[in-house]
């Protein structure tokens, strides 16, 4: 497999199942099942069930990739040092506050105090330490470790002080910090990561029925604001309609993650509220930029210009979600309306596959079996045969025949994935082995200027570096999911985006 | 006699295995046919009864190369079939046709009448299409059915007529010997009047060897200038007809002719009563 | 064999199997809009004169793809009924014209076989091929192999037992010519109930992977597959997810009635039922 | 014997037993049985003869109540003791006739028995029914029987079940259901056609004793001549759906009247030398052509298509005449327009 | 008797073994490699090949096959890759969860599919008989899945009678356990009665057209009660078949079903492990679904003895 060392570019960061976003579920999710009986009507305040789509394999992220885990766990079980609000803002979590030297190479972060793992042990630097090396041991499996690989050195300088070296300045790893290679373990509660947890969060884990359902307690101890449930479960459902029927037959309070947005027709009219939001899921129709025809940028450039892309999110994801035009989410600082770079003309489209005389071009357009995919996969096919490609549409099993095929042995033309990763422009784009076999220097280069300078400087810089893929049409942009979730009118505190991997009980409140 | 026999059976013998029925006891053997020899003439209509299951239609099926003997030895004019696997025996194929008891099965509902009567002849490869239907129109007419009836199917046709075409097929290859297996049980009296009629013509015009199989002695008696009675698998006499139901000389044939009842001697006052005191009797003097 | 009187069911099922194959068929010159073509107009339209059964989501024509989607119908049917019979029937006459070792042998793998129903062969295939039509029908075909094997041999069995049978290995004819000329004729009406029947099963365990992502992808017309969409508007547009469930229940429909009234037909002893 | 007389079936000794009016038989479209009329008295064995598909085994149904779904009955048909028509009486009061005064036998040993219950009990199961024995006592009653019927160690065979019996074993237990409560009418469908000849003797003779014993009537149907010449006292013969003959046996097979008989008698003489003195073969006397189906008979006299002395007088039906003075015309009569004379032979 | 149950039981034992063959190496030729798959296709040579140590993937097959087929002998098929944890308990859940569904299935359909299919079978000429067999191949012909979907929105959506789905082990909550089997159970039920009516139908007019249920009625038992006491068990055998073969194919077959209901069943599990390229969890179901299969047509061979005893005298 293509594998590369530069930071976050796994197999998780590609594809349905990521937190919060609306993009899990089809074939590769597994049964859910509601373990206990409803509680909305009568069940008090002390509890809420929230459906989701993907079932964890296992309750250990640091050997399983995937974002079920972490959707359930992170923030909620286990805390990271800094995480992200809301708006896309890095805040205080297990740090209550952090410094960076001028040099963008030290960190230094003081600890909050009276902070203590599910185990009673009491969480000091000497934790912090121990999770970080822990990351860069062998311990640590799935490919998203290698964000670490940048830090230095970390010490505990203090109880509550601990100071990380990095090799080279990097904005990205602060933000990598907020992800789970940033959750903090307990050095006596790591032997049974994938049955037990141990962590410090608002929650703690308190019974997994495989197939059906995880319940999280309140953690008596919690060093923050005590939550509001005493009791969280997360149901699970394969099928996007058995999870809009359990809200409506009450045995669940909140859909966390609307499969099919279609459907939401069913909860307007006031019964329910429906909050849409913003996820990283940027859905990108991916090209092979390392095989003809997508070698030639006039082929990518009509592909481009083919594609309609108000009608086909109108269409296919009931005109929910945002368009964006480059591989940008609007939550990222360095955001930029890039719509209007290609716009929809067929005629041009056509023009251009004649200047690369590749009229009638030949495309596999091999999608993963995820329901944006199969959706969008149908009106993208019309669009480009529209423009004069030749597409047929090949549908693969997600995960393993996806993988396989598109993204380890680059076997295809065209597919639809949503990156569901945070700030992963460098992950797709960044490095010509990987599936879209782009890695233009230039970008890169780019990418290199915005990562080692101030923030400023790396806002411009990234900025430029989406104009720079966009009008390379490296890819097509489609449009970003959307974040959607029912949920019972009286719940509040929901998380409105889903930009990290987890499911953010912290502020979650009936009121 | 200094003719070779036509048909000679030297001890022969077949047993069949039945399934287990206990799993402590060997699986039980059943003597089908045991010990039977016989020589038959060239030109002899011999006759085989015996009740249900003394294993007449095994023997049959032995002297017809349908099956082979577990022990003993089989000639069809000198020359041994006990031993030969069945494509080695296209001869006797030609040499000896077979007339069923049911016309209803042993015609293929799906065949034509022609294909039905040509099939001998297609399985050994004898003449030309052309010939080959001529043949089978000659022979149609021949048991008085009209050549038309090949280009028809056998439920056209009642059961008395489906045995002349059953006949006729085993005509179709000329052959030596008629070998019949209850060919009139299953028909009803005026017909059965018909096909034995035609039997008797056909063996007279052919010049055939018959073996004739019923379990009705009085239709062998009709039929066959010699008898052989079997009985579990067993002749327990051979004899020439008329000298048979005269002067049967073994119990078991007495108590079949006992046991038939005859319509001369019901009218002349033989009661069911009598009748079965009679049959007890034979029984009796038996064992 | 007497006079054989038409059923109600024969004529029933035949008439809906002649629909089903006369859609098929018309589809290939003539569709009330282009094939599948997305785009059309309006999405979810509830049926209206243009659009005979409304359109869905990807403002498709919902008439076209039931029409369309009948191919997909009978070529599933067709393939799975095919590989079934073309591996069954052999296997059943073999099985009932070697007496000793070997029949019982074909017999044993037979009910193996058995143990692998439809729907797990099905998903064990996919997970190898991934879902598609072909997949799926092929899973299904070898599911079904053992019940073409086993009505197959059962009435060769009795084909066999026939005198004219005998009469024929007495004429001299070989094993092959007698499966061919007495056993195949005699067994086919046995084999073509168990086809039409083996077909409605087969629409149904289409419909069933289908709707378990399993079957026939997305861009390729199938009423399963349309049920299986149609379903997060259940509420919002019925008409979506009725119309080709509908459909996948008359095809089963015409062929089970088809099955039984040509079984009746064809069978003596039932004159009359 | 422990007979159990009904109320009801204290009867006239004069009057027949069974009494046959005017039955006929069809489905929507064909007419199966035509006109049939016969009485039989009691006491008296009465045999049916006939070709296949002459109709025995519907007139037969017809009297039980047992047609099959589909085939209707007109007519009448009364048991003595029973004053109503039986085709016209309730299932449920047939069924308490059924088995208890009129009882049948049926051709097939093989399937007229249930294969997964013991032969015992379905023999005790037709007196528990009609509770003329308590239900206590039917086991052992059960195994009476089967001794009378002459089977060995009844206990024995009371206790298997009918797939382990033989044949002829098997017809015995049917032979004891239908003797079982002592009917005034028992009805057999050819109860030996299926057996050896020697087991036919015995069974024969069984059935003969059992009704003697019982005074009882007997509707007796074979297509052997020889059977039922010794069996029975008269016969009814039977074509194309019609009686066409009837008379005492011995009177009957004789002479025949109806060209039918005649033809009948003789194609089934096989004892007649099969040579001539002159070694020649002779030829069986035979009757042309086979029966036809159901439906396909001629109008008028129904074997004029294969007499033949047909003429065309034989296009209408053909009056029922007296056989001759000795009899009633209902019991010895003939339907035939141009009778054989006494003692005539068949041409061949 | 004896010796037919010992034959069987070879037979069934040969079966087992041959199957579990089978089984093995289809598993073997599933595409993507499982220690890959479970740690992500990014992850490093050495990891994988260390969990293919782990595993025992790089032993010869023969090996492999004979320490899975040991482990299942000891109930103990081995634990998952990406979880690590036992599979034997899971399997034993979902299965117990099946087993409640299908076995309430198909105790409905026995209950409604007898007397209905005998009705049909005794007025097959009348009009109700012949309009109740035209709703059973009504029934026949719509897929569970779509009763179900259409069970939901009537009964859980609109009247709110029954949750829409999920499970309830009865150990838990036994109230809450039947609510929730009640829709499940009863789309799988209608179209198996509908299918299981048919075959009693056709069974029982076979054993009308029997010669010694005439013998019955020549005793004198009325129609319905010769029916009742001769023609049932024996109608039985074809029906006990049918019924066994019913039961296999729901084992998996109620999958759909489970999907609809959101129950956590052996099928579901099946899929869930397709997808994850779970390995050994997939063999194991499997195994389990044909073991399952297997055994109840052993079952059924051993109740025609039971029904019918021509067969107890050997063949
Ligand atoms: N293939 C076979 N396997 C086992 N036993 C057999 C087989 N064929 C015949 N038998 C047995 O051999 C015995 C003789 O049978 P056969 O058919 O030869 O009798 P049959 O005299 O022709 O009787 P029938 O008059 O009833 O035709 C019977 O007991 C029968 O059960
Ligand atoms: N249910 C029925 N529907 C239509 N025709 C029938 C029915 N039952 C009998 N028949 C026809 O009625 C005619 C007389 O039948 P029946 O069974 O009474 O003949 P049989 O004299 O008893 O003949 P066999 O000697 O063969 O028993 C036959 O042609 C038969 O085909
Ligand atoms: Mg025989
Ligand atoms: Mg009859
Ligand atoms: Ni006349």
């Amino acid at each position: 497999a293509g594998s590369s060392t530069d930071g976050g570019d796994g197999g998780d960061d590609v594809g349905g199942d990521d937190g919060g976003s609306a993009s899990a579920g089809g074939t590769d999710g597994s049964d859910g099942g509601s373990g206990e009986g409803g509680s909305g009507s009568g069940g008090g305040d002390d509890r809420v069930v929230i459906g989701l789509a993907a079932e964890p394999a296992s309750l250990d992220f640091t050997t399983t990739d995937g974002a079920a885990i972490p959707q359930a766990l992170l923030y909620n079980v286990y805390e990271t040092l800094v995480k992200v609000d809301q708006s896309g803002e890095i805040v205080p979590s297990l740090a209550s506050d952090w410094s960076v030297s001028d040099d963008g190479l030290t960190y230094t972060f003081t600890l909050v105090e009276g902070a203590t793992f599910s185990n009673g042990e009491e969480f000091t630097a000497d934790d912090v330490v121990f999770s970080i090396d822990r990351v860069k041991s062998d311990a640590w499996t799935i490919s998203l470790k290698a964000q670490m690989d940048i830090v230095d050195s970390v010490e505990a300088t203090g109880d509550h002080e601990v100071t990380v070296t990095l090799s080279e300045p990097s904005n990205s790893w602060l933000y990598a910090m907020t992800t789970r290679v940033g959750a903090m373990f307990d050095e006596n509660g790591v032997d049974d990561l994938a049955e037990s947890t141990t962590g410090t969060g608002p929650f703690v884990f308190s019974d997994w029925q495989r197939g059906s359902a995880i319940t999280l307690e309140r953690n008596p101890d919690y060093w923050g604001d005590e939550p509001f449930f005493d009791e969280v479960v997360f149901q699970y459902f394969a099928d996007p309609t058995a999870l809009n029927n359990a809200l409506l037959t009450e045995q669940i309070d909140v859909i966390g993650t609307v499969q099919a947005p279609e459907s939401l027709t069913e909860f307007e009219g006031g019964d329910y509220q429906i909050i849409e939001g913003t996820t990283n899921g940027e859905v990108v129709l991916s090209m092979n930029n390392g095989a003809a025809p997508f070698d030639q940028l006039p082929v990518r450039q009509a592909a481009r210009h083919a594609i309609d892309h108000q009608t086909l999110l109108d269409t296919c994801w009931a005109g929910r979600g945002a368009l964006i035009g480059s591989m940008v989410p609007p939550t990222d600082p360095w955001y930029e309306d890039r719509t209007g770079d290609y716009p929809y003309d067929v005629e041009e489209a056509k023009r251009l596959l004649a200047e690369a005389g590749a009229e009638g071009a030949a495309v596999r357009l091999r999608i993963p079996s995820l329901p944006y995919a199969v959706s969008c996969g149908t009106v993208v096919e019309s669009m480009l045969e529209d423009a004069g490609f030749e597409v047929t549409i090949d549908q693969l099993e997600f995960p393993a025949a996806w993988l396989e095929d598109v993204f380890t042995n680059h076997d295809y033309e065209m597919s639809i994935i949503s990156h569901v990763e945070p700030r992963d422009m460098r992950a797709v784009f960044g490095n010509p082995d990987y599936y879209t076999q782009y890695g233009n220097p230039d970008f890169v280069a780019l990418l290199d200027e915005a990562d080692a300078g101030t923030p400023e400087e790396q806002v411009t810089a990234m900025k430029e570096a989406a104009k720079f893929l966009s009008e390379d049409a490296a890819a097509d942009f489609l449009f970003v999911l959307p974040n959607l979730i029912v949920a019972d009118p009286d719940i509040t505190g929901l998380p409105e985006n889903a930009i990290t991997e987890s499911f953010d009980l912290s502020a979650l409140a009936r009121g | 006699m200094s003719e070779t026999p036509t048909i000679s059976l030297r001890g022969v013998g077949r047993d069949f295995h039945r399934a287990r029925t206990r799993l402590t006891e060997r699986p039980p053997v059943v003597h089908a046919v045991r010990d039977v020899t016989v020589d038959i003439a060239p030109g002899e209509r011999f006759g085989i009864v015996g009740e249900s299951g003394s294993g007449k239609s095994t023997l049959l099926r032995m002297i017809c190369g349908l099956d082979r003997p577990t022990t003993g030895e089989i000639l069809v004019e000198g020359t041994p079939i006990h031993a030969s696997p069945p494509r080695r025996l296209g001869w006797l194929r030609q040499r000896l046709q077979l007339v069923f008891q049911d016309p209803m099965s042993s015609l293929d509902p799906r065949m034509r009448v022609g294909d039905i009567v040509a099939e001998p002849l297609v399985g050994q490869r004898i003449g030309t299409p052309a010939e080959r239907r001529a043949r089978v129109a000659e022979l149609l007419e021949r048991v008085g059915l009209s050549a038309d009836a090949a280009k028809r199917y056998p439920h056209q046709f009642s059961g008395g007529q489906r045995q002349r075409i059953s006949v006729a097929r085993a005509l179709a290859p000329n052959p030596a010997v008629l070998v019949a297996d209850e060919p009139v049980s299953a028909l009803d009296v005026s017909v059965r009047a018909q096909v034995l009629n035609l039997l008797d013509e056909v063996v007279d015009g052919f010049d055939l060897t018959l073996v004739f199989v019923s379990h009705d002695l009085s239709v062998v008696r009709h039929v066959c200038d010699r008898v052989a009675v079997m009985r579990q698998g067993e002749f327990v006499e051979v004899a020439p007809t008329e000298q048979l139901y005269v002067d049967a000389q073994h119990p078991y044939t007495r108590q079949l002719l006992a046991a038939v009842p005859r319509l001369d001697a019901a009218l002349a006052g033989r009661t069911a009563t009598e009748l079965a005191a009679r049959t007890l009797a034979a029984t009796e003097e038996e064992t | 064999m007497g006079r054989r009187r038409l059923n109600a069911s024969l004529v029933i099922g035949g008439a809906i199997v002649a629909v089903i194959v006369g859609l098929a068929l018309i589809s290939y010159v003539w569709t009330p809009h282009p094939p599948m073509k997305v785009l059309v107009t309006e999405a979810y339209q509830t049926p209206n004169g243009e659009f005979w059964l409304g359109t869905d989501k990807f403002r498709r024509d919902v008439f076209t793809q039931i029409v369309v989607g009948s191919r997909t119908t009978l070529y599933v049917g067709l393939v799975a009924v095919g590989v079934a019979a073309v591996v069954g029937v052999p296997v059943g006459i073999l099985a009932a014209m070697s007496p000793g070792w070997l029949g019982q042998l074909v017999m044993r793998g037979n009910d193996i076989l058995l143990a692998f129903p439809a729907l797990l062969l099905a998903i064990m295939f996919a997970a190898i091929y991934g879902g598609s039509t072909r997949v799926a029908m092929i899973a299904i075909g070898i599911a079904t192999i053992p019940s073409f094997a086993r009505i197959t041999r059962s009435g060769a069995l009795q084909v066999m037992g026939t005198e004219y049978v005998a009469a024929a290995r007495a004429a001299g004819r070989s094993p092959l010519a007698i499966a061919r000329r007495h056993v195949l004729p005699n067994v086919a009406g046995l084999i073509i109930v168990q086809a039409s029947v083996s077909f409605a099963i087969a629409i149904l365990a289409e419909a069933a992977l289908a709707y378990l992502g399993l079957g026939t992808p997305t861009g390729q017309a199938s009423w399963g597959r349309m049920l299986y969409e149609a379903q997060s508007t259940l509420r919002a547009a019925p008409h979506l997810a009725l119309i080709p469930g509908a459909a996948i229940a008359l095809a089963v429909l015409g062929f089970n009635l088809f099955g039984d009234g040509l079984r009746d037909y064809l069978d003596p002893k039932l004159e009359g039922r | 014997m422990s007979t159990a007389p009904t109320p009801t079936a204290e009867q006239d000794p004069s009057a027949p037993v069974l009494s046959v009016r005017g039955l006929s038989v069809g489905t929507g479209s064909t007419r199966l049985l035509h006109d049939v009329t016969f009485r039989i008295q009691r006491g008296e064995r009465v045999g049916l003869i006939g070709e296949s598909g002459s109709g025995k085994s519907l007139t037969a149904l017809a009297v039980m109540g047992l047609l099959g779904e589909g085939l209707r009955a007109t007519g009448s048909v009364t048991l003595s003791g029973h004053g109503s028509n039986l085709l016209t009486t309730s299932e449920r009061r047939l069924s308490r006739i059924r088995g208890h005064d009129m009882a049948m036998v049926f051709q097939e040993p093989m399937t007229a028995l249930n294969p997964t219950m013991r032969v015992g009990r379905q023999v005790a199961e037709a007196m528990t029914l009609h509770r003329t024995v308590p239900a206590a006592r039917a086991r052992q009653r059960a195994v009476e029987l089967l001794d009378q019927v002459g089977l060995p160690d009844p206990a024995q065979i009371a206790r298997s079940y009918p797939h382990q019996l033989s044949g002829g074993q098997r017809q015995r237990v049917v032979t004891a259901i239908a003797l079982a409560n002592d009917p005034l009418l028992l009805v057999c469908d050819e109860p030996t056609t299926a057996l050896d000849v020697t087991v036919q003797a015995l069974v024969l003779d069984l059935l003969v004793r059992g009704v003697e014993a019982r005074d009882a009537a007997m509707l007796f149907i074979t297509h052997d001549l020889a059977v039922v010449a010794s069996t029975c006292e008269r016969v009814l013969v039977m074509y194309g759906g019609r009686i066409v003959e009837a008379g005492p046996v011995t009177e009957v097979f004789a002479s025949p009247r109806h060209r039918y008989t005649q033809g009948l008698l003789a194609a089934s003489d096989l004892e007649r030398p099969a040579t001539a003195v002159d070694g020649q073969r002779v030829a069986l006397p035979t009757i042309r052509g086979s029966v036809p189906s159901a439906g396909s008979f001629p109008d008028g006299c129904v074997f004029r298509n294969r007499c033949h002395h047909a003429t065309d007088a034989c296009a209408v039906l053909p009056p029922w005449s007296p056989r001759d003075d000795a009899h009633e015309a209902e019991d010895a009569g003939y339907a035939c327009v141009h009778p054989a004379a006494d003692g005539e032979e068949v041409a061949p | 008797m004896l010796v037919h149950l010992a034959r069987r039981l070879g037979v069934l034992v040969a079966s087992l073994a041959v199957s579990s063959v089978l089984v093995f190496g289809f598993m073997r030729v599933l595409p993507g490699d499982p220690a890959r798959v479970a740690l992500g296709v990014n992850a490093s040579d050495e990891s994988v090949a260390r969990l293919r140590t782990e595993f025992g993937l790089d032993r010869p097959l023969v090996e492999q096959y004979l320490s899975w087929v040991g482990g299942l002998l000891r109930f103990d098929p081995g634990v998952e890759f990406l979880s690590k944890a036992q599979i034997g308990p899971q399997i034993a859940d979902r299965l117990l969860v099946t087993l409640w569904l299908v076995g309430a299935a198909m105790v409905l359909a026995v209950i409604i599919a007898l007397p209905v299919g005998t009705w049909m079978a005794v007025r097959h000429r009348h009009a109700d008989g012949v309009v109740a067999s035209g709703l059973s191949q009504v029934g026949v012909a719509i897929p569970a899945f779509l009763a179900g979907i259409l069970l939901i929105a009537v009964f859980a959506v609109r009247l709110r009678w029954v949750p829409s789905g999920g499970w309830v082990p009865p150990a838990v909550d036994p109230v809450e356990f039947l609510k929730r089997l009640v829709l499940p159970a009863v789309s799988l039920a209608l179209v198996q009665a509908a299918v299981l009516a048919r075959y009693v139908r056709s069974a029982v007019l076979d054993v009308l057209r029997e010669d010694y249920l005439r013998t019955a009625r020549a005793k004198g038992l009325r129609p319905m009660p010769s029916l009742l006491r001769h023609g049932l068990r024996n109608a039985a055998i074809p029906v006990v078949t049918v019924l066994g073969l019913q039961l296999a194919t729901l084992l998996i077959g109620a999958v759909v079903v489970e999907r609809v209901f959101v129950i956590p069943g052996l099928g579901s599990l099946l899929l869930d492990s397709v997808a994850d390229r779970e390995l050994l969890t997939i063999q194991a179901v499997v195994m389990v679904l044909v073991v399952a299969v297997l055994v109840i047509n052993f079952v059924v061979d051993a109740l025609y003895l039971l029904i019918d005893p021509r067969l107890r005298s050997g063949r």
